[in-house]
C-alpha cells in the first residue's frame, strides 16, 4: 500500500496517524506541506523509521528544505509518483 | 470489469459540521451503495464524532443529516469499524456512539449491529486488504 | 495502466489541485490512462470560467481545461456539490432558474455515480484533497 | 460598539461562514454597529447568486444577502481573491473581458484596504477562518 | 485577550498552541470543531486549566457533546459570544 | 479616528504553498503598509517556514512569492518576530531563515535585522499588547 500524506506533521494529524497505522512495508509519499515531516532533528522525526518515507522533490524545493531533510527520505519527483501509485497493490491518501 | 467486486473502503478521519467532508462523504457512501461493491466504512481519528449520538443542531442553523447513518443498514451497508484508540483519547465509548444496526437476512433478518470496535492492528489490516480507498 | 483522480479542493485555496495537475500530467507522459478527474466538495470551484489569476501567475483552472483538450481528458464535475457552492452549466441553469452560467470549457456536470464507476473501472483511485 | 467580521472561508466546505453569520445576526440583536464584512480568501465564495443548495439546508450565500438588505451590512469582497476564485461583478467582467457575473445582490467587489480600514475604524475585529 | 479557537485539538494544533501563549486571565472561546477540546477524559482535558475556559452552546449541541463536557467549562450562546468579544481588550482568532 | 495609532499584529501560524494564507496574508501587509498604523508580524508554529530561505518553486508550477518578505522593510514593516519554540521543534534556527533586514533612518540607515527571535512568554507580551489581531 502507497500511502500520500500531505499535511504539516506539525499542524494536522494525519502524518502521525498514518504511521501509526501504515504496514511496516508500505510506503509513504510526503508531498505539499507533508514533505515537513522529512526534517531533519524535529520533534517528529523519529517516526520516519516506521515505513519506507520518500518525499515529492517539487514539493521539498519550494519549500526551501532541500538541506534540512532527514537521512533516509529519499526524494522522488512527479514521475517516480506515479510509478510508486502504479507498483503495490494500492493507494490511500491521509486527507 | 463488468461482474468484478471491488474492497471499498470508506476512511472517515473528520468531524461533522466543522467541514462538510463527513456529509458529503456519506452522500458518496449512499449513492455507492446501489453499485454491487464490498462495502466497509471506517471510523477514525475525529470521525468518530460523525456518529456521536444526540446530535442535535436546531440553535446552530446546520443540517442535521446523523439520522442518516442509520438508514445505512438498510442499504446494505452494514460492516462499520470504529477504532478503539481514537474513542480512547476523546474520552469516548461504544455508549456514546448511534447504535447503528441491520437487519441480517440469513439469520431469520434479526437485527445485529452495524458496528465493531477494532484495534490499530485491525485498521492495518482494513487498509491492506481493500482494493479501493476512499478518504474524506 | 487506468487512473483515476479526485480533486477536493478549490483552485489557489490548497494546493490540491495543483499537486493533482502534475500528477496527471506526469501519468499521461509515462503512457497511463486517465479515466476521469472527478471535482468534488470545493474542488467544484476548478471549474469555473470566470476566474482572471495574476499574469505572474499559473492559471489553476484553464490549465485543467487545455489538458483537457490536449488529451480529451473526463473533466466531471459532482452536480450535488455544485448546487451548494454554484458552478453552473447551461442544463443547471435552466433547470434551477439561474441568469447565467460559470462553468469552464472541458468539464461537465454530472452525477456522484461517476466517482464509484471511475473507482470501479480504474486500477488506481488517487484523492488530493485538504 | 463598532465591530468588524472577516470571513476566510467559502460556503458549505467550512463552518466560518455560518458562525460568522450567528455572530453577526448577535451582534445586531444587542445593538452593536457591524461596520463592515469583508470576505477574504475562499470567502469570496459567499458571494455568488449561482447557487441552489438542497431545499431542506440552510442557504449560505442568500442569507448574507438578505441580512445584507435588513440591515444595510457593508458585505465587502476582496477583488484580488475574487479574481483568482471568479467572483465577477460587471466592473470586474468589462475589465477581464469575462462574459458573465455571478455576484449576489447585497455585496460589492473593492480592495484589501478595507479590511484595514474596518480593522482600523472598529473597535473589534472577528475572523473567521477554517 | 478572548481567545477564539474552532478546530477540534486531535486534528490540529490551534487549540494546543493557544493554551501554551494566552495568558492566564485570559478568557478562551471554543467553537465550531473546537468544542471537542472541552470533552471530559480526553487526552487533552489537562489543558483547560490554563486559561478560563468557555463552548459555544449550539455547536455543543449539534455534535451532540452535551453530556460530556468536562468540569469548569461553561456553555455559552451566540449574544454570550458577542459579549465576550465586546468585554475585555481584544481578540484573537487561531484560525 | 483619523490620527488613532493602533497596534496590528499579525499572527502567521501556516506554511506557505499548501495552501494560500502565508500569500493572501502577505498581500494584506503591504496593503496594510499605507496606513499609518503601528505593525508587528509574528512568525510563530508552522508560520516560521513562511520565510525560511532557498524556497525554489520552479519544478512544482508554484509562484514563489518569498522575494517579497524581503520588500517588507521597504514597507517599514520592519519589526518581525519568530518564535524560538516553534523553530526548535521543527529543527530549525535563526540560520535557516531569510536575512530579513531594514535601514534605519535614526542611525544613518544602518542596515539593521528585522527579526527578533522570541519566546512564548514574548509572544504572550505582543498579542496582549494588540489592538488589532489579523490571523492568517
Amino acid at each position: 500500500m502507497l500511502h500520500i500524506v500531505n499535511k504539516s506533521p506539525f499542524e494536522k494529524d494525519s502524518f502521525t496517524s498514518c504511521m501509526h497505522h501504515a504496514a511496516a512495508d508500505s510506503t509513504v509519499i510526503l508531498i505539499e506541506d507533508g514533505v515537513y515531516a522529512a526534517l531533519k532533528g524535529s520533534a517528529v522525526e523519529g517516526d520516519l523509521s516506521k515505513a519506507k518515507v520518500v518525499a515529492l522533490s517539487s514539493d521539498v524545493a519550494a519549500r526551501g528544505i532541500e538541506g534540512n531533510i532527514a537521512d533516509g527520505v529519499d526524494l522522488v519527483d512527479y514521475a517516480g509518483f506515479v510509478d510508486l501509485v502504479t507498483d503495490g497493490n494500492g493507494v490511500q491518501s491521509w486527507v | 470489469m463488468a461482474g468484478e467486486i471491488k474492497q471499498f473502503l470508506y476512511v472517515n478521519r473528520k468531524a461533522p459540521y466543522g467541514t462538510v467532508y463527513a456529509l458529503e462523504s456519506l452522500e458518496v457512501v449512499l449513492i455507492g451503495a446501489a453499485f454491487d461493491q464490498d462495502v466497509r466504512l471506517l471510523f477514525m481519528d475525529d470521525g468518530v464524532f460523525q456518529i456521536k449520538k444526540d446530535q442535535n443542531t436546531e440553535a446552530s442553523g446546520l443540517k442535521n443529516f446523523s439520522p442518516t447513518y442509520n438508514a445505512l443498514g438498510d442499504y446494505d451497508v452494514n460492516k462499520i469499524y470504529v477504532s478503539k484508540e481514537s474513542l480512547d483519547e476523546r474520552g469516548l465509548t461504544q455508549d456514546d456512539l448511534m447504535p447503528l444496526v441491520y437487519e441480517d437476512e440469513d439469520d431469520d433478518w434479526a437485527e445485529k449491529s452495524s458496528i465493531k470496535i477494532v484495534s490499530a492492528d485491525e485498521i492495518r489490516d482494513l487498509m491492506e486488504g481493500s482494493d479501493v480507498v476512499l478518504s474524506f | 495502466m487506468k487512473i483515476s483522480v479526485q480533486i477536493n479542493e478549490g483552485p489557489y485555496q490548497h494546493q490540491s489541485s495543483d499537486s493533482a495537475y502534475n500528477f496527471v500530467k506526469a501519468a499521461l507522459d509515462k503512457g497511463h490512462d486517465i479515466v476521469r478527474v472527478f471535482f468534488y466538495h470545493d474542488g467544484v470551484n476548478n471549474g469555473t470560467r470566470l476566474a482572471s489569476p495574476p499574469q505572474d501567475d499559473r492559471n489553476v483552472q484553464q490549465r485543467w481545461s487545455d489538458l483537457s483538450k490536449e488529451h480529451n481528458l473526463d473533466l466531471v464535475i459532482c452536480v450535488a456539490a455544485a448546487q451548494r457552492r454554484g458552478i453552473v452549466d447551461d442544463g443547471e441553469a435552466e433547470r434551477n432558474g439561474k441568469d447565467a452560467t460559470n462553468i469552464m470549457d472541458g468539464f461537465h456536470i454530472s452525477g456522484l455515480g461517476q466517482l464509484i464507476e471511475a473507482a470501479v473501472e480504474s486500477d488506481r483511485l488517487v484523492v488530493f484533497g485538504d
